[in-house]
């Protein structure tokens, strides 16, 4: 079985390597969220000021953290296989898209349902969440404009355009909804604002974020290894894998 | 325990609605991500004309 | 000289052509051939540097075209089947606008002197849009009485043309080939060249 | 050689003068659309007036922006500016400053007749003509890079309205910042340097943007 494995090795051995990792992540993923989840209900104390509601800061921290960290893996990548023309790296960047996308639209949702309790109303053009909802359309805009370009080649060039113009942007767009927000002094509270966070709190916090993570690796992998699939169909590897010559 | 009762854990102070509608809607983010890989992933590999799913998984 | 070495061209789920070679020399001619959708035009857009091919390198004088860049377009005039002609601009202007776009500005006169060789005296002042399809053609082809490229690849010039014009053209490519200038193009017409060098490149 | 493009374009548009003419009758349109839908209160207007002129700026810069490229992509003169031995990055500049002028311009100028509709005081008429003279000349450039990337696909004007608008927002927010910073009676001038520095980094950025684009939608 020596046919064309120089010119695929690449894709061809990510496919192998991240079926063979993929069960590490998802267990490392349960054991951090089983934690994570037992810190956040059982022994996080009740907060003085907003009560219990505040529990939403397991899920919703974690959830803008890894909307942001991913959108910026995914214009590294993307960016890499534009530069280098890999077409690995840019196939791991359209993994991350949609697992990207549904922690920015969960991060708005949750901040959403703390709002109400905390602010009394549903949606406060705060800050944070109003970047993060900018965030989101530059998720959506990154999807849409692959899903459009029929030639995968194509897609990822100017998928890693528009991902690069948008890590560009976040910081201004960032700094430029920080400036409007102080300027029209809108709803300043800030969510994470208590004085000393209980290290219960914080800890509960960072667990649930490294799960998340964990959780995101095994959906960019998962979704990778379906790129790789769909992307190389043609190839020698794709078949012999479908003849079950290489088992 | 922190909680005296079950149902003191599900009101969660008063805040019951807020706190397990955020997490409920992650639950069906994380099922729903789920399902659209499985749907893709079904579509590819009757694409690839393949009957038996194992055969892709790729794990020795 | 144009060399290509090993050129593979996949449009989708079709591979066009794969290793492909072959070289031009100064003063010679080269004809593209092959039936509808076999990869000319994409052959012609790999060699200008529009495109990148999926494996193979172009050579011009030894060096990959890629590297030589602005280098590379200086010395050469692609002319696609799409003639790059708006229809609210003259003829003039259409000229002389392409031809500032390739490097070489030439003023009105010069403009309408190549028009009146190319056959369009008196029509240089029209709207492209009232043109026929032929004379479009003969706007587009004009800049090769311009221009002082030593490459010319040409995409279907011929489409649209009469037999004087044809004449006209043939004449023009003669002209360039004697300077020891090179063409590529593809056509359906087969021109009947005695004096040169002629390859025939089909792709099936 | 940006010259000879922008020459071109506004000889162009000079001959489709109703294409000009629509993207500035649907900026008036939309502008004029707010008072009957929010009621004809002056102080309600005034405070919106910023705000409305420049979203509907926005979406005036935007709509046109399909026609940026695609005609010179559709009759093949794309292809000479690609194999042009200029660079491809004036050329875009070129492209890009005709857009603003054909555009932009027309826009900036109707700003305070608009202005006059909603009540403004003089001097927020000048500052919101002042920030739409700097901050349009951003939405020409940063639009280039949508409309390069977009080119020849099915569904490109929505998709490039996703793309560009939320790459437009820092331009609103202190376009219309730097109006309710003088009808306030703070200084705007802040306002003014930070759409300038927009405007300088997209002067450097983006033509480079848009020209790596195009040669990838032609590729």
């Amino acid at each position: 079985m020596t046919i064309n494995w120089f010119k695929y090795a690449s894709p061809a051995s990510f496919y192998f390597l991240a079926g063979r990792m993929i069960p590490y992540f998802s267990i490392a993923a349960i054991i951090f969220l089983i934690v994570g989840l037992y810190i956040a209900f059982f022994s996080a104390p009740t907060d003085f000021q907003q009560g219990e509601a505040y529990r939403i800061i397991f899920i919703h921290v974690p959830a803008a953290w890894m909307s942001m960290f991913l959108y910026v893996v995914m214009a590294f990548w993307a960016g890499i296989g534009l530069a280098f023309n890999t077409r690995l790296s840019s196939m791991v960047a359209s993994a991350i898209a949609p697992t990207g996308a549904m922690f920015t639209f969960l991060a708005l949702w949750t901040g959403a349902w703390w709002g109400k309790p905390m602010w009394g109303t549903w949606w406060v053009w705060d800050a944070r969440l109003t970047s993060e909802l900018i965030l989101f359309f530059l998720y959506i805009g990154f999807m849409s404009l692959q899903a459009a370009i029929d030639d995968p080649r194509r897609a990822d060039k100017a998928g890693a355009i528009i991902a690069l113009v948008g890590v560009v942007n976040i910081p201004i767009i960032y700094f430029s909804v920080q400036w409007w927000n102080t300027l029209h002094q809108g709803a300043s509270v800030s969510l994470i604002q208590s004085p000393k966070m209980a290290t219960a709190m914080l800890s509960g916090m960072l667990i649930m974020a490294l799960a998340v993570w964990m959780y995101s690796i095994v959906m960019i992998l998962i979704r990778a290894r379906l790129i790789i699939l769909e992307r190389e169909r043609h190839t020698a590897w794709v078949s012999e894998l479908k003849e079950g010559v290489l088992e | 325990m922190k909680w005296e009762s079950v149902s003191d854990f599900f009101a969660m102070g008063g805040y019951g609605l807020y706190v397990w509608g955020s997490y409920l809607v992650a639950v069906l983010c994380v099922i729903g991500e789920i399902i659209a890989i499985r749907i893709r992933r079904r579509t590819l590999y009757k694409h690839l004309g393949l009957r038996k799913r194992s055969i892709l998984r790729g794990e020795k | 000289m144009l060399t290509a070495r090993n050129l593979e061209c996949i449009r989708g789920e079709h591979r066009l052509f794969s290793n492909l070679s072959f070289s031009v020399n100064p003063g010679e001619l080269m004809f593209v051939g092959g039936p509808n959708g076999s990869g000319k035009t994409s052959l012609l857009r790999l060699l200008c540097g529009l495109s990148l091919p999926d494996d193979g390198e172009i050579y011009w004088n030894g060096t990959d075209i890629r590297k030589l860049g602005v280098d590379y377009r200086d010395v050469m005039t692609y002319l696609g089947h799409l003639g790059g002609i708006k229809d609210d601009l003259t003829a003039i202007e259409n000229l002389r606008i392409s031809c500032a776009l390739a490097g070489c500005e030439i003023d009105e006169d010069q403009a309408a002197d190549a028009l009146g060789q190319i056959g369009l005296a008196g029509r240089e002042m029209l709207p492209a849009r009232v043109l026929s399809q032929g004379q479009r053609r003969r706007v587009a082809l004009a800049r090769l009485l311009v221009t002082r490229t030593k490459l010319w690849i040409l995409d279907e010039p011929l489409t649209a043309l009469d037999v004087a014009a044809v004449e006209l053209i043939k004449g023009i490519l003669e002209h360039n080939l004697a300077k020891g200038g090179m063409v590529i193009m593809t056509t359906h017409q087969e021109l009947v060249m005695s004096t040169v060098t002629v390859h025939h490149l089909v792709l099936s | 050689m940006i010259w000879w493009i922008i020459k071109r374009d506004l000889l162009l548009a000079m001959r489709r003068r109703s294409d000009v003419l629509t993207t500035l009758f649907f900026f008036v349109i939309v502008v004029s659309l707010f008072p009957l839908g929010v009621g004809p209160e002056a102080s309600i207007l005034r405070i919106m007036a910023s705000g409305v002129v420049w979203v509907a700026a926005l979406l005036a810069s935007m709509l046109s922006l399909g026609r940026m490229f695609s005609s010179d992509y559709a009759d093949g003169t794309l292809e000479q500016m690609l194999l042009s031995p200029v660079s491809l990055s004036a050329l875009v500049m070129g492209k890009a400053i005709s857009h603003w002028l054909v555009t932009g311009v027309p826009l900036v100028l109707m700003a305070p007749v608009l202005g006059i509709q909603y009540d403004l005081p003089v001097e927020a008429l000048i500052v919101l003509t002042l920030s739409l003279l700097l901050g349009t000349p951003v939405l020409s450039l940063i639009g280039a890079i949508g409309a390069a990337l977009t080119l020849g696909l099915r569904g490109g004007g929505v998709l490039v309205s996703i793309l560009v608008l939320p790459l437009y927002i820092p331009v609103l927010i202190f376009g219309t910042g730097a109006v309710e910073a003088s009808t306030a009676g703070m200084g705007f001038g802040a306002h003014f340097s930070i759409l300038g520095a927009f405007l300088l980094v997209s002067i450097v950025f983006s033509p480079w943007a848009t020209a790596a684009s195009l040669r990838i939608s032609m590729g």
